[in-house]
This record gives C-alpha cells, sequence and structure tokens, in this order.
C-alpha cells in the first residue's frame, strides 16, 4: 500500500495498482476537501446568494 | 444549468432567513473552540505517549539479575555461554548445566544475586526461567549459523550492546500479541537509530536486501 | 534469484503407484511432523486436514479384471505456467501469504500472514489446501509432543504441505556449521518420504542430475508440444504429472507402469489418449 | 409525530404503521446479526463450508448485490458524464440502491475471512498481481463514492438542510458531483471487471478460466458490461416495489423507459458477448485441455443444462429483446418481467460463476462437491435483504429521495397534522 510496507517494489505492476489507486483517493479527497471548505466559505459569507451566479 | 441545481437554489432561498438568523459573529466561541482543539491534542498526545505504553506492555522482572560484563570480563566473548551446537542450531540462553561449568553451590563472587542463583537454582537443580528479550514469534525461524558462522556477523549488530550492561532491564511483554516489547522497540513509535533497536520482519528485510539484494522468500525465515 | 542461479534448486519427488500399497504411513508421519491438527470426531473427512492424502483409484473393470491404485497427494508444488513461480494459489492471494520460492521451487504458506479468504483454495484444483475450520485442540499433554520447528496454526487460516521446509532450514544449519555451500541428497528428505515403507517416495532435487528424483523424472527443460506453457515434461513414458495439460506444472511426478493409472493422471477427450499416448515421455527426442 | 422530518409536501404513512413495519424487518435484521455474532463469535465452522467447497452462499449473495448494485455507477455514468438529463430523477435512488448493495457486500466479505481481525492485511500486505486485491481496493474506494453521492441527499432532509453549513455542503457537492461520479465509474470498472477476473484468471479450474486481454481475462470485462447492463433494471425492480408499496408513482414513464431501453441494448450486447464467450470456452479453451462441456453439466444432482439455458436465453435474451423493442418496453407487464428475468440472470451468473466453479471435479478421479448452506449463511444472507428494506423505508420517508413525487402526487396541498 506504501512504498515503506514490505511487500512494496518499485516495479511497473505496483505503479500502475498503486499509481491508479492514490489518484482516486487524492480527486475524491481534494473534492470532499474543496466542498467543505467552499460550505464553511459559503457559510460564514451568509445566507445563500453566493451560489446564484452558477 | 440542471434542474437539480436550480431546485436546490430555491431552496436555499426558503431557509435564508434562518442562515442569517444563525449568523451572528461569536468571536469568543471560536477562541473557546480552538482552545479545546489544542487542549484536546495536548491530552491525545500525552496519553499517546505516556499512556499507551504502559497500557500495552505488563512489565516483568527477570527471576534476578545478571550482570553481562562481569561474564564477559571472565570470559572475554559471548561465544563461550551462547553458542552453536554441532548440528548448527543455537543454544540461546545456556541452561544450568552450561553455568556450572564455573559455578558451584558455593558463590563465585558476593552479589546477592549470585546468592539467589545458588540458592534458587543450583541448590534445586532447576533451570532459571530467563524471560527472552529477543524471542520471535512462533512462526520466525532464524538460523544464527547462517549469520554468524558462515557471513561472520557480530552479536551486536541485533541484539546491541548488552555484553557490557550490568544489569537486566525489565522484560516488557505486549499484552496483545505476547511478544517481546524488544521486537517492535522501546521506541513507541518503533523508530530506531540503530540496527539493535528493532527486531521485526523489516529489520531483517532491510539487511537482507542490502546484503544479498534480495529480501528473501516467505520460508527464509517462516516455519 | 532465478532457475540460471548456480545455488537454486528445485525440489521434487516422484511417486511410484506400483509401489504404494496406501498404508497411509505417509499420511500419519506427515501429520506428527507437521503439527497437522485433527479433530474430535474424524467421520466427516471433508473439513479435515491431511497435507498428505491417498486417493483411492479404480480402473471401474468388475472383476477379475479390477484393479486398484493408491495416489498419495502432497502439495504439489507448482511452477505455474511456464515455471515462472506464478503458481495457481500464489498468484491470487491478495495479502502475499503465500510465495513461490525461486531458490528452492517450494511454494510457501505464512499462517500469521493468511486472512483466511480461502481464494487459493478456490484456485488449486488438486485440494491440497485446507482451512482451519477450528482451533486446533490437542489431547492433554499431548503439546508437548508438537514439533518446535514447526509453527502450529489457528483457526481461520489456510494450510498445506510444506514438503518439510524446516528439514531444509535444519539441514541448511548444518551445513553452515560444517563450513559447507550446500546439503546433500540425504539431508533433506520429507517426512513422508523417509516414513513410507515402501519406498516408493523419492524425493531430491529435479535440477541435479546427481538426484535419484532426476534420475527417474528426467525432466525435459523444453515447453511441451502438447501445451507451451508445460515445462518440466517428464522424459520416462512411465511417468506423468496430475492435470499437466493445464500448466500448473507441479513438482510432484507420479510413475506407474499401468496404462490407465497415467490415463487417470489427466483429462482426455474420447480417442485422445490412445493418439497421444505413443509420444508421452518421449517428446523431445525429435 | 415525525411529520417535522418528512420532506415538504410529501405523503406518508402514519407512524406507528412505519414502525410496527420497521420493527418486523428489523426482527429479521436481529437474526441475521446473531448468525453474524455466532460466525465471528465461533468461526466459519458455522457454516457448511468444506475444504472441497470453499466459497459458499453469502459469496454468491455478494457478487449478485455488486452486480446489481451496478445500477448505481452506471446511472451516474449517464447522468453526470453523459448527461442524460431525465436520469436525475432516479439517480438519488439508484445511489441509495448501490449504497446499500455495497455496504452489504463489505460486510459480507468481513463475515467470509477466516480472521476477520487481520481483514487490513488486504490493503497494507497487498498483492497486486491478485484480482480479490483489485477488487477489495476499488470495492472500498468506491463505496466511500457512493457514500459522497448519497451525502447531499441526506443533508436534503428538511431539518439538516435549515443548517447554513450542511445546506451549502450538499449544494457545493451536487456542483462536483460529475468528478465523484466519474471517479466512481472508474472505480467501478475495475472492481466488477476484476470480480469476473477472480473467476477467469484460475487456470487450474477450467471451468472458471478465460483467455483474455493482456491480463485480463474475458469474464473481466463481461462483468463490467453485465453490471451496467442488469444494474439499472434492479434500479428499476426497486423502484416498482417501492411504488407498489407505498401506492405511489414516483418516477415518470418517460424516465423508466428511457432507463428500460439503455438497460436493453446493453444486456442484448453483452449476452452476444457472453455467447460468443461461451461458445468460444466450450468449443476451443475447454476441449484444449482434454475436457468436454458435458463434463459439467452431467452427473450430478443439480448443475444441468438448464442454468446455462435458463442465464443465457430466458434471463439474457429475452429480456434484451423485451427491452429494446418499444412495444414490449412500454408495456407495464412485460417490461416488469423483463426486468425480473434480467435480475435473476444476472444473479444466476453471479452463481455459476462463483459456486458452480467449486462444485465441479478437476481431477479425473475427484467427484462433484454440492452442498446445503447452513440456517447461519441463510441468515446472514437474508440479513443485507433486510437491512436494505429498512434503509429505503427510512429514506423514502425523510429524504427528497424522488424528485417527481410531489409533481406526480399533486392530488391536495397536505396540511401537517400531528
Amino acid at each position: 500500500m506504501f512504498p515503506f510496507n514490505f511487500e512494496w517494489v518499485w516495479d511497473m505492476a505496483h505503479v500502475i495498482f498503486f499509481g491508479g489507486f492514490w489518484y482516486a483517493i487524492s480527486i475524491l479527497g481534494a473534492g470532499l476537501t474543496y466542498c467543505i471548505l467552499k460550505a464553511a466559505y459559503d457559510t460564514f459569507k451568509g445566507g445563500g446568494e453566493s451560489h446564484h451566479h452558477h | 444549468m440542471s434542474k437539480v441545481e436550480h431546485k436546490s437554489e430555491s431552496g436555499s432561498e426558503e431557509s435564508t432567513g434562518e442562515c442569517a438568523a444563525g449568523d451572528t459573529k461569536d468571536d469568543k466561541g471560536l477562541g473557546l473552540g480552538v482552545i479545546f482543539f489544542i487542549l484536546a491534542f495536548v491530552i491525545c498526545f500525552l496519553s499517546g505517549t505516556l499512556l499507551f505504553p504502559k497500557l500495552l506492555y505488563s512489565k516483568k522482572e527477570q527471576p534476578f539479575n545478571f550482570d553481562h560484563k562481569l561474564h564477559v570480563e571472565q570470559t572475554s566473548d559471548c561465544e563461550s555461554c551462547h553458542a552453536l551446537r554441532e548440528d548448527g542450531s543455537f543454544n540461546g540462553i545456556p541452561k544450568l548445566a552450561k553455568c556450572m561449568e564455573c559455578h558451584s553451590e558455593t558463590p563465585l563472587g558476593e552479589t546477592k544475586d549470585e546468592a539467589v542463583f545458588a540458592e534458587m537454582y543450583v541448590a534445586k537443580e532447576k533451570e532459571v526461567p530467563w524471560y527472552v528479550y529477543s524471542r520471535q514469534p512462533d512462526c520466525v525461524f532464524f538460523s544464527h549459523a547462517a549469520h554468524t558462522k558462515t557471513k561472520g556477523m557480530d552479536c551486536v549488530t541485533c541484539h546491541g550492546p548488552i555484553g557490557t550492561s550490568t544489569t537486566l532491564k525489565p522484560y516488557e511483554e505486549n499484552r496483545i500479541t505476547g511478544y517481546s516489547r524488544d521486537i517492535w522497540g522501546q521506541n513507541i513509535w518503533g523508530i530506531k537509530k540503530h540496527s539493535w533497536d528493532r527486531m521485526k520482519m523489516d529489520d531483517c528485510a532491510e539487511c537482507h536486501k542490502k546484503e544479498t539484494g534480495h529480501q528473501g522468500y516467505c520460508f527464509q525465515c517462516h516455519k | 534469484m532465478n532457475k540460471n542461479d548456480k545455488k537454486a534448486h528445485k525440489f521434487g519427488m516422484v511417486i511410484d503407484l506400483d509401489k504404494c500399497t496406501g498404508c497411509g504411513s505417509c499420511m500419519v508421519s506427515c501429520m506428527s511432523e507437521n503439527n497437522v491438527p485433527f479433530k474430535e470426531d474424524e467421520s466427516n473427512k471433508k473439513d479435515s486436514i491431511t497435507w498428505m492424502r491417498v486417493y483411492k483409484l479404480t480402473n471401474g473393470k468388475s472383476f477379475p479384471e479390477t484393479e486398484i491404485v493408491y495416489l498419495p497427494r502432497p502439495c504439489q508444488h507448482c511452477g505455474g505456467k511456464g515455471d515462472h513461480g506464478h503458481s495457481p494459489c500464489v498468484s491470487v492471494c491478495p495479502a502475499t501469504a503465500t510465495d513461490y520460492g525461486y531458490d528452492t521451487g517450494i511454494v510457501s504458506q505464512i499462517y500469521t500472514r493468511c486472512f483466511g479468504c480461502r481464494y487459493c483454495m478456490g484456485a488449486c484444483p488438486y485440494h491440497a489446501r485446507y482451512f482451519n475450520w477450528w482451533d486446533p485442540k490437542w489431547p492433554e499433554g499431548m503439546e508437548k509432543y508438537l514439533s518446535p520447528d514447526v509453527s502450529p496454526r489457528m483457526r481461520g487460516v489456510v494450510e498445506k504441505c510444506s514438503f518439510c521446509y524446516h528439514r531444509y532450514q535444519a539441514a541448511k544449519d548444518k551445513a553452515y556449521y560444517d563450513g559447507r555451500e550446500d546439503i546433500e541428497e540425504n539431508e533433506y528428505q520429507t517426512a513422508c518420504t523417509t516414513a513410507c515403507p515402501a519406498g516408493a517416495i523419492v524425493f531430491g532435487d529435479l535440477y541435479n542430475p546427481a538426484h535419484r528424483v532426476h534420475e527417474i523424472v528426467k525432466p525435459d527443460p523444453h515447453p511441451a508440444s502438447i501445451n507451451s506453457t508445460v515445462v518440466g515434461k517428464s522424459r520416462n513414458p512411465n511417468v506423468f504429472r496430475l492435470l499437466e495439460r493445464l500448466g500448473t506444472n507441479p513438482k510432484v511426478y507420479y510413475l506407474s507402469e499401468r496404462e490407465w493409472v497415467r490415463k487417470a493422471g489427466d483429462n482426455y477427450l474420447a480417442g485422445e489418449w490412445d493418439k497421444i499416448k505413443n509420444h508421452h515421455g518421449s517428446e523431445s527426442h525429435g | 409525530m415525525d411529520s417535522a422530518l418528512i420532506p415538504e409536501g410529501a405523503k406518508r404513512c402514519a407512524f406507528p404503521k412505519f414502525a410496527l413495519g420497521i420493527a418486523i424487518v428489523g426482527a429479521v435484521v436481529l437474526w441475521g446479526v446473531y448468525a453474524m455474532g455466532l460466525i465471528w463469535w465461533k468461526g466459519l465452522n458455522q457454516t457448511n463450508m468444506n475444504d472441497n467447497y470453499g466459497f459458499a452462499l453469502w459469496i454468491w449473495a455478494d457478487l449478485a448485490v455488486i452486480a446489481v448494485g451496478g445500477g448505481a455507477f452506471f446511472t451516474g455514468l449517464l447522468k453526470y458524464i453523459f448527461k442524460v438529463d431525465e436520469l436525475k430523477n432516479i439517480i438519488n435512488f439508484a445511489v441509495i440502491i448501490g449504497f446499500i448493495c455495497y455496504s452489504s457486500a463489505l460486510l459480507i466479505l468481513a463475515i467470509d475471512i477466516g480472521q476477520p481481525l487481520r481483514g487490513w492485511f488486504i490493503f497494507w500486505h497487498a498483492n497486486v498481481h491478485s484480482m480479490l486485491t483489485e477488487v477489495a481496493f476499488c470495492l472500498s474506494c468506491y463505496f466511500a463514492v457512493l457514500t459522497i453521492e448519497f451525502i447531499p441527499n441526506i443533508l436534503e432532509n428538511r431539518q439538516a438542510n435549515k443548517v447554513p453549513f450542511f445546506h451549502h455542503l450538499a449544494h457545493n457537492m451536487h456542483g462536483v458531483m460529475a468528478v465523484f461520479a466519474a471517479t466512481g465509474a472508474f472505480l467501478s470498472f475495475f472492481h466488477q471487471g476484476s470480480l469476473g477476473g477472480v473467476a477467469g484468471v484460475m487456470y487450474g479450474r477450467p471451468f472458471a478460466v478465460r483467455e483474455g486481454l493482456l491480463i485480463w481475462p474475458w469474464t473481466f470485462f463481461l462483468f463490467t458490461w453485465s453490471a451496467a447492463a442488469f444494474g439499472p433494471c434492479f434500479t428499476l425492480l426497486v423502484t416498482k416495489i417501492t411504488e407498489a408499496v407505498t401506492g405511489k408513482k414516483l418516477v415518470k414513464d418517460n424516465v423508466v423507459h428511457l432507463l428500460a431501453k439503455i438497460s436493453g441494448w446493453m444486456i442484448t450486447t453483452y449476452i452476444i458477448a457472453k455467447i460468443i464467450d461461451t461458445i468460444y470456452w466450450a468449443t476451443v479453451t475447454v476441449p484444449g485441455l482434454g475436457l468436454d462441456i458435458d463434463h459439467f453439466y452431467s452427473n450430478n444432482a443439480f448443475y444441468g443444462y438448464w442454468i446455462l439455458f435458463t442465464e443465457i436465453i430466458i434471463c439474457g435474451v429475452i429480456p434484451g429483446l423485451l427491452l429494446i423493442m418499444k412495444s414490449t418496453r412500454e408495456n407495464p407487464t412485460l417490461r416488469l418481467l423483463a426486468i425480473i428475468l434480467g435480475v435473476i440472470g444476472v444473479c444466476l451468473n453471479r452463481w455459476v460463476m462463483v459456486l458452480q466453479i467449486m462444485a465441479i471435479p478437476v481431477m479425473s478421479f475427484d467427484t462433484w462437491a454440492l452442498y446445503i448452506p447452513s440456517w447461519q449463511e441463510v441468515a446472514t444472507t437474508v440479513l443485507p435483504v433486510a437491512y436494505g428494506i429498512i434503509l429505503i423505508a427510512v429514506t423514502y420517508r425523510y429524504l427528497p429521495v424522488f424528485p417527481q413525487e410531489k409533481e406526480l402526487n399533486a392530488v391536495q396541498p397536505v396540511t401537517e397534522t400531528e
């Protein structure tokens, strides 16, 4: 799972598999973080006008 | 834009009033929140580093103290007591008979520990129930012969400078796994500075990779 | 490390089915050697653990032509397609609890790593892998008789024959002590081999032409004509492997002079056997 | 009693009636949880599995719920990536069904392993060459995606939505849902596929093994394709059941017809591929291993050619044709028949690809291994169904799951009475 794990080898199989995995995790994490921060920002800014310009 | 967003926009307008109502700026609340966060962090940190090891490991005292330094001074090496047998296996901690090659029922020195040894074990012909700091789990096979005989490694690399110690530290046993703490390492984070600080599979693999170019197949060290 | 490495071995076995009497000594010695647990009630064999299992085969003919053969089946220690070490079970294990030792050709199983998904059991066509449905329970005092060289297993993990790997470890230790590079043929023999009263089991290094197993099997290093993923087919016309054409490349060979026994080792379409039996074992001579 | 939680303008049954229903299904859940507890406490000896038959009833259930849960990723893919906008009226429900299916699948996996406390080894000590590793990673990640997709719907609950932060969070999550849906589709492709791969790579099992593309056996692609094809059938079926139970129309016909049509074409193309795969396997792969196709369908008490015929013709070709033809697709009875057949078909396929494989002897002197599941296995297999019913009941009652419900049931404005 991590490069410091016993089973880890720097080979094609690991790079592809965990590349895909960490890529997906990063997208999900970034997406969620964005949503939460934006929601906090919107909340502090007050009211519901922030998303009218969509 | 999709209808979903229109819907949520209209929904948000309905609740605008409530939003505004709950939105009175409260700096005091924020300050308290920060203090709470810091306090919680400190409590978690301290309990993790101080309390957790105590909960995880039980401490056991050895039957009596053993002075490695004193013995090494007499014998001048480790192999006099910890040696390979003729079949290539390792004898580990010597049995009573081995001790008796030098000792007898009358103590050689004047220490309290030797007296205990003589009274409790030599006199009763009972083996000393030592706790073994480096005892590995059942599934581990380790060949001392391959390391010390064939590759000429010294004992210190894995066991540390135990030969210069005068006292035995308490044996710490992981309450969950039953393994000695020295396998994981004394550092609660499992961080090591010396090659002998930990005895985990990763440590074996690290050295094997460096020395042989391969961390080894499972059965090389498992049984 | 690969097979071109001079120090690499390929431990294998050949079992003479014409000598096997079905006495079960191999099963018993295996169980006691390897701390194999047993159940209080052993009447249901489907969840009993038998690293070495003796199958009973018949030629299906009625008296007086009836013939019976007993076929001991340890783990076949498959080399996998092309003998590259991707055994059916090793390649599927999700947690790397089993691997292929390229230095010995032995398929390992690490009990403390296995979490019991049983995918390897599904992948093995020989039923050589067994699951611990229960925690082992030893009769009073028997725990003291367990071998310290083989770790006992816990409930919920898979186990299988290891070709008595601990005996290899011990033999190596002795060699290290003596300052020798390698071990002798007789220094490393599995428990079943030494226990067989008929001497039906021969164990050794398939890479080493001086070993008996190599003399009997005469493994062909070239891919077989029937299936290019099959390597190490025997050049002895009486020697066969179980399900050879699947490409699992087992290291356990069987020997029999009886044709129906050799035919039972694999699946053949109607009429197929008669076509290939004559080529059997003599492929690479051409 | 709980009217403050019920979506505005929606009519729901009286709370006591609802509570009674939940209690009855809840009893089934408790039965399942008891069995689960027994298995965790006493081990897998509580099942009727054995060494010849190491996969059992619930592994089939596991594969089946993942297959039918494929409706979530495929509907999401169509809605958010291919912009099939009508599907927004059913996407919430598809996500909830998917969430139920995947949480059940993960639970089953947790029950299925011999050492549940070591379950994390599959991630930590991952063998990237094992199809099961791929399943575990993609399944867990995709479950996270489903949770993310489910959250906005939960936050749209009348009371939750009053909290400004939740309101904004739900809104923002809707805004970037396409990103999550795309990730979900990516993950789904690989875990549905790798579940198929689990069977296809077992080259010791002639019934399972398939040739393929690079490292992926054909079953990899067939599984992904079939999940996308039959998943929507299950979404439609559960919608139909929900409509029947609530006595209300919840989704407009044009949405249902659209999803049924897409499903129909997917099924038809899938079943063509499946037939080609089966023929190739039966005429090339299997004879090459010295076996006749008869070997897999004879000499036993259960598995005959009927199962092949049922899976491919009755539950594959027929629903496919019924759903691609406009007249039969828009006939409610025939459409219902088609989606039921479709769901049975994909479940049967998963049964064949996991249990029949285990039952078939491979060595010439081996015998068929059939078995009867223990009650603990049955209970833990029923558990997800009961849990799913409860979750659907609760979400339907308290969340605005069906955007068209209000419009379709606007008889009179509902005044809230206690």
